[in-house]
């Protein structure tokens, strides 16, 4: 299916990444949107407000990001593709709606435009201190996705990724952009809409009588219907069986919970997405994600030039993690840098799988702004010397 | 003619609400006198009145004892998280405007965890009907004071007697902006299905709360006997005030109840007014949104 | 006499015992106390509701809209085809 | 020049962040070449110092803030104490001339000054002294080509304005030639 | 004599406004024209004639621009989430009574996100003064509609104009049992500074609205002017009503202001009714808090 | 300082872990509790609100646990020991508070009584789904302190712990119970008030003048005042100075973040706490915490009676992770086994820390019953055949 | 006997749960076991079936769930279907006899019945039936002390209807001596 | 004339120009007109409040209480000890 060309501004923009993720989200489809205002996220809702109306898309501010967080998912089972938007705080606030939409298998984007925390702190400033949020923040075991951009153009192609790996899978899929990416203005080409690609929704196309709503097929993900069609579902974020209804046993837990595990989990393959950088014949390899895969350019170049066998494994998808690519990639180089704008959160995965092989060097900070390619390229450098 | 009656017969009236309800569900969870099954009788009775498409019917409910109705009827019906039925429906609301979206929910989960939601609902207006089930109490966790908890009654985090006023919910619906505010009890299921179906008409916020017994946690525990001693005594303490000013319709603990009417007004709902302003300021730029689209 | 020959409205119920909890809304509030909680248990161990007799209930179905199990429902007779009972399901 | 860096700065109200907008939109969209915008952003920003960064390059710009800036744009006094120290050796300074005293500038800077204000105030719009900075600088710096800017200026600025602030920009650009 | 007074003194008068601020702290991040610091003067000047002791006074705010008065008054401050001030307060005052707990902030802050604690904070009479500066907009994010952003006003979440009803704040409170309710506005000084100290004194919830300008991103952006053209709009459309039904007092865009003092009523505080009942209960059972304990 | 007596209810009780974790949050000096009911916690604080009125402490049932989380804080700078109690879906509703606390240092206690999730889940049910969240729930970089008790008994020694770590270290502290430990009725031992030491909170004692409250000396954790004492304190969420005033700068971030981080980081080996059983000499090492430190044992004894030599390392402090001491086994073991009752959360860390020496093999499952001990025998058998 | 594992069921409102507590109240605080018990918890629990686990023994405790009960006490038909066939073989099982009819019993199962419903409202309140089923229960189970059990009762039941409840108890006790 | 001498009240204000973010508020609003917008910028650029003559102010502080930003105070004058000024700070 490609997008609807009455919402595509296709052509070369010059706007920042909050734009253009609202440009994503129109070309992906998106016609609902519910946003409670933060810094640095706002300008993303402001833009829908905007332009929406002009493309059949509702927009709401709601009271609160707990209220959005939940109004998406009602527009969901309406039959919208819906979004909602948000930095730290609003985010931790969101974080009961997540678990909600992944056990109801709700099809919906969560962006969060990451500053620097923890709780108020620097609202202005860049950080990417939400990472293990994304991926444990609500209670109970789930499994979402997380897609990372680097720049204003990547805001708009992932945004449109994040959307079709949410109706592939019906999860909750987060777009953790960063204050820098999410402000930074460069130029963004928006391709004819017939280029654009979009996963629908997974219809199921069937009569009532032959449906039951969380059956899932080999896939593991089960075909939707919406509100209105005369299917008469129920949905709960009680743990249910296939009809949708509350069944409070173990076995019925086990299969559900296993399965919206492995939806996830045993399509971890496809659902990857990193970009390789010279990483075969690689010494070091310095993963990164979102801005840092920018940021660390300078330095690996540097260190390139010093003769240093230096690849880059940027992270475009970093939850689910890419496991296995980690853990062959340690079997053959010496050490792993990681990048990060927090304290150490992905690194600690990197670590995780690198299974002791070699060693993960975070090269962190509290936030605030972004890395000092030095700071980088001494973290390249010191990993060498550490072995 | 006597013997005719009770020739066995395979086709035996059958409770017409019945259609309404998802069978296959039952035995419900509600403990014997609750009043919430009673509310569904008139839910379902004024649905079936109503004329609306049961197709395009939906029913949101949050958590809690009454949560759990949306789960036994037989629409679309969506069993959301605790206090947040409100903002559910209006996303669905909204996404598909020829949808009635009915949320059904307790008094704790909507007025307690709930209670933002409730009054920028009906600041909004938002085209909802929302059902109130108040039974003074949090049934589902086991009777812990509400909002809706009288003054001095016991509950099991106010074992001394409860020292928070409760809440007038119609006067709080009113003061939002709701269009419609009715108060009634479980015993008077021909004015509450009266009162459903006159909200399930109206255009905008309506607002139907309904006093109902909660034996196992509220009655008992505050010595005021059964579910049917609850029904009684809304029997015999209630007074009929339509139009009542609201101000005037607060609870108090085994106080006189005022059911009735209380608003009915017309304003343009969230939906009218973002269409006329947005074709005003757009023209034949604005593109109103339509069902579905994934 | 005269009156109940009056009276057109000829009414009965259906119970299904099994789901009764034996709360007791349908007795007290039956408009001519045409019921009565009989002496039976059900598998739950309440006790259902029973006519007291067939000729006082006019089948305004204030039974049904009260209880809480939809456990009684009812309803106007068919006299022609003599549908409807207030035996158990 | 493979990447120029080029910092704008100023007080809220002066244009500051739409200067930034114009030099990258032409660079990018009507030039073709790369460039990055960022804007300081702070409640601090509120009112007071004010500042956009644009980096324009040939080549995709990785690290998309300036890290030695060749050029500056400098519409008042706090931003050229703070900004200018920063200002790469051989670079290019441009200030307004009326709100700007210029002192201590380190030698090999060239510098140039415009009475900007003023010669919006001629134009009878205050408000376009940042357009005819846009049209000085477009004129000195050599970044980006002049149809390149004067595009970005019209696109960019309010609907029926153009004509205000396409002129503004000529006279910045004439004034370059004097 | 005229002389005298140009000479240059050292020990010119200091307004003593400045001995409740955080002098260290300015200037303070608030734009030319913005309400909001006219307020506080205000509450320094109700404060210091209230008589309450400052060292046992607190204040706390949520996020916004209002938000930040805690943050430069040279009191016990506390600057916490957004939304949130007002059960942060309750904490504090429960957990020291001794204290005045007074909450300053925003419309946005204590009636959008943080609407349910007003409303609840307000049922349970909780012993804190709020002081809501409306300036119609979220101010620190950028201009967002609020839940008092008039219909039709335009925001940049609206930009084809609000079409969502403005809360009625006053009545709201009321409705849900505010002992004290007043509105002024930002040029309303003297009033303003008459209404905080009457809440600040008074017992239980009390509650003061202060309509202020926010000419960076309300006014400005609907063509009203600067702060000075709304404030010169206050003087010319406010009109005192002391006593006013609330249902009365709604606010529409660029409409007729009713400010004045509407509720000041007497019931029981949460501390009161917790401290009765339990004494009653309990006896010399019942150990009544006191400050500290950590 | 030792607790007082008058909370102190000495002897010997039959009570259930919710009941004994209420009786040590009042022992501990725990003075006021504002909480919002959720299954299976409920009974903790419906006994906090029959026992509070006759110690001096108040209890409120809020709103929601939004205003609970931070009500507690409130108190907490009036001088009181403060704490909540909830259950998944309100922990995710605190998350926003969590971060609160971490960012202005104010010690309280979060009580979680795990029930089987995601979203609604299983209510009634137990499950251990919430330790990741614990750790990583709250967005920006943070360090918090998890304590995870196995009976009633420990339910009232590890809540008297968790206040102890909260007031020692100005941090939010985590009692993780769960369902199982929540409801079941043993015995406990309360001690006489003398036997039971507090710390008692690091109070400021000197003049208003000489006093920056977020100035901390050589251990990290500055000293507190409370509010009422006259010293005109600010505290905010957003990043701050020594003094407590906002500052929105990078170094400012760096300061005071990364001192969050260290306080608990470099002092991780004095927080850690675990009990160790045949752990030297071990060949596989079951590490448990919680309820499953119990319901391993069976399991344990059964392998060794079967002749392998099995250690058993129980953590009662979760997070920070004892790091140290899992890494030094994993050099002298041959596998670590990790029941849990969720789908895999603290077996990542004992991965990650085992570097690869060793494996670290899963016993989990979805939650909603304890384990089968012989399925965590199976583990222990399978982690042998493994190698 | 190390350890044993004791099932008790019935419905709502029979006294389920604080049987189980009484016994391991007696066990665990005055005859210095060690006592675990668990209740049966769920939305479903609500009117429907009830039962309470627990587990006695001379030691700690460690597994807290019992895995094969060797003795039950049973108070409706539907825990006697439900839960019966769990008895281990050459346990205990004690039924209320005229709530419950015993059907399919495997060999090997003590079986003992007392109409406690009958004795409870013969002393006059049919709720102290759970306490006439302690006594005959602890009578024939030999797993606690008399005494125990009996300050157990005393203990844990309403203030004001210790006597009453010490009498059922009392009974219970001696109809097992019948 | 004669009404001049009967006010008692004289006043004055002092004014920290740096502060002023020029809004106009004390302008506007001082009851008897006593203040004008300088010329003069500040280093912010705004223009501070300047009293047109002594005289005119009673020392009411309506400009104090009005000004969001702390830079004016007007007070009455100690004619003893003349202390007060329209003085900048
Ligand atoms: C976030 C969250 N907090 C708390 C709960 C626990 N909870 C479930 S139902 C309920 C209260 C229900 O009360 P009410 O809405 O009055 O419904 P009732 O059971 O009385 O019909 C609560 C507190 C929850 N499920 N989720
Ligand atoms: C949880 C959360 N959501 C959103 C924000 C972003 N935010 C900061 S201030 C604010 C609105 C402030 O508006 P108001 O309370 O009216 O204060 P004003 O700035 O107008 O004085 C918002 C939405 C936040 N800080 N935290
Ligand atoms: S607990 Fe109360 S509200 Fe819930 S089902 Fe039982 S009687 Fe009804
Ligand atoms: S139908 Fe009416 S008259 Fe007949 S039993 Fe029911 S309530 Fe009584
Ligand atoms: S109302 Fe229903 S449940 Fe109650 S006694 Fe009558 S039939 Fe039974
Ligand atoms: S944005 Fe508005 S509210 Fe905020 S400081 Fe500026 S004028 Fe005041
Ligand atoms: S003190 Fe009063 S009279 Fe004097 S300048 Fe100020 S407002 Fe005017
Ligand atoms: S009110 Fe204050 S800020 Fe405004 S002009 Fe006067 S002195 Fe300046
Ligand atoms: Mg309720
Ligand atoms: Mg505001």
């Amino acid at each position: 299916m490609n997008a609807d060309p009455a919402g595509v501004l296709t052509g070369a923009h010059f706007i920042d990444g909050d734009h253009a993720c609202c440009e994503g989200a129109i070309a992906a489809g998106c016609r609902f949107v519910a946003g409670y205002p933060i810094t640095p996220s706002t300008e993303v809702v402001e833009r829908i407000a905007e332009r929406f109306p002009r493309v059949g898309g509702v927009f709401i501010q709601m009271e609160d990001e707990i209220a959005s967080s939940i109004a998406i998912q009602g527009a969901v089972w309406a039959g919208k593709k819906a979004m909602t938007v948000t930095s730290g705080p609003g985010f931790s606030l969101m974080m009961e709606h997540v678990g909600f939409a992944a056990m109801t298998e709700t099809p919906c984007v969560f962006v969060n435009v990451q500053r620097a925390g923890p709780s108020t702190g620097l609202p202005t400033q860049p950080a990417q201190g939400d990472m293990m949020q994304a991926r444990w923040g609500s209670h109970g075991d789930y499994q979402a996705i997380a897609v990372c951009p680097n720049s204003p153009q990547e805001c708009f192609d992932l945004t449109i990724k994040a959307f079709n790996l949410s109706e592939q899978y019906r999860v909750p899929v987060f777009l953790m952009m960063d204050e820098c990416v999410g402000h930074m203005t460069e130029r963004v080409l928006i391709p004819p809409a017939e280029e654009i690609s979009l996963v629908p929704r997974r219809w199921f196309l069937g009569s009532p009588e032959n449906y039951e709503p969380f059956r899932a097929g080999p896939d593991m993900v089960p075909q939707m219907v919406k509100a209105g069609d005369g299917f008469h579902i129920h949905v709960t974020g009680l743990t249910h069986d296939e009809r949708g209804y509350p069944n409070m046993s173990v076995p019925a837990q086990e299969k559900l919970v296993q399965r919206l595990h492995d939806k996830i989990t045993k399509h971890s393959a496809t659902i990857a997405d990193y970009v390789e950088d010279q990483v075969e014949g690689a010494d070091i390899v310095v993963v990164t994600y979102g801005i840092t895969s920018r940021t660390a350019l300078p330095a690996i170049e540097r260190a390139r030039k010093e003769g240093l066998k230096v690849g880059h494994l940027r992270l475009v998808v970093v939850w689910p993690f890419p496991e296995h690519r980690i853990r062959e990639l340690a079997s053959r180089i010496s050490a792993f840098v990681v990048p990060e704008m927090n304290m150490g959160q992905v690194v600690l995965e990197v670590e995780r799988c690198s299974a002791g092989k070699v060693p993960a060097t975070l090269v962190g900070h509290t936030g605030g702004t972004v890395h000092v390619p030095e700071d980088i390229y001494q973290g390249i450098v010191n990993s060498r010397k550490g072995r | 003619m006597a013997e005719e009656l009770y020739e066995l017969d395979e086709n035996l009236p059958v409770n017409p609400v019945e259609s309404l309800l998802r069978m296959d569900r039952m035995p419900h969870i509600w403990c014997p006198g609750c009043g919430i099954g009673t509310t569904v009788n008139c839910f379902a009775q004024a649905l079936e009145s109503s004329g609306l498409d049961l197709r395009k019917t939906a029913i949101v409910s949050g958590i809690g004892c009454t949560g759990r109705v949306a789960g036994y009827l037989n629409l679309d019906s969506f069993h959301t998280t605790h206090g947040r039925a409100i903002p559910f429906a209006t996303g669905l609301k909204l996404a598909n405007p020829e949808l009635k979206v009915v949320v059904y929910s307790g008094d704790g989960d909507l007025s307690a965890i709930g209670g933002n939601h409730f009054i920028h609902a009906a600041r909004r207006n938002m085209d909802v009907t929302v059902i109130l089930i108040n039974n003074s109490t949090y049934g589902m966790t086991g009777g812990q004071v509400a909002p809706t908890t009288p003054m001095t009654a016991v509950a099991s985090t106010t074992p001394y007697g409860n020292f928070e006023s409760a809440f007038n919910l119609p006067a709080l619906a009113e003061s939002c902006g709701a269009v419609y505010v009715a108060r009634w009890t479980a015993f008077h299921v021909r004015h509450t299905t009266k009162a459903i179906k006159e909200a399930l008409l109206k255009k905008g916020f309506s607002f139907v709360e309904i006093l109902a017994p909660c034996p196992t946690l509220y009655s008992r525990r505050n010595k005021l006997g059964d579910g049917l001693a609850q029904m009684v005594y809304y029997r015999e303490n209630s007074e009929i005030r339509h139009g009542a000013d609201t101000k005037d319709v607060a609870l108090e603990f085994q106080g006189k109840i005022i059911v009735g009417k209380f608003v009915d007004r017309v304003r343009p709902t969230f939906g009218e007014a973002m269409d006329r302003y947005l074709r005003e300021r757009l023209g034949a730029d604005y593109l109103p949104a339509t069902a579905g689209g994934a | 006499m005269a009156e109940e020959k009056k009276k057109k409205a000829a009414g009965s119920v259906v119970i299904t015992v099994e789901r009764c909890k034996g709360c007791g809304f349908c007795v007290e509030f039956c408009p001519p106390h045409a019921l009565k909680l009989s002496d039976q248990y059900n598998v739950k161990g309440y006790h259902p509701p029973a006519l007291i007799s067939r000729e006082m209930c006019n089948g305004c179905n204030m039974c049904g809209m009260l209880c809480p199990d939809f456990a009684i429902y009812g309803f106007l007779q068919n006299k022609k085809s003599g549908k409807g009972s207030d035996r158990e399901r | 020049m493979a990447r120029t860096e080029i910092k704008i700065g100023g007080f809220g109200g002066q244009g500051v962040i739409l200067s930034g907008y114009i030099i990258g939109r032409a660079a990018s969209i009507y030039d073709n070449k790369f460039a990055t915008m960022i804007q300081a952003f702070g409640p601090e920003a509120r009112g007071s110092a004010c500042s956009a960064q644009v980096i324009v390059a040939e080549d995709p710009i990785a690290y998309p803030y300036i890290t030695s800036p060749t050029q500056m744009v400098l519409m008042s006094q706090e931003a050229f104490s703070r900004f200018s120290p920063e200002l790469a050796e051989g670079g290019l300074l441009i200030t307004e001339e009326d709100l700007v005293t210029v002192r201590n500038l380190r030698p090999g800077i060239r510098h140039l000054s415009i009475p900007a204000t003023r010669i919006a105030e001629e134009l009878g719009k205050r408000m376009v002294l940042n357009i005819v900075m846009m049209g000085f600088y477009g004129a000195v710096a050599g970044v980006t080509s002049k149809e390149a800017l004067r595009k970005a200026v019209e696109v960019s600025v309010p609907k029926g304005t153009e004509a205000l602030n396409l002129s503004a920009f000529e006279k910045g650009w004439t004034f370059a030639g004097r």
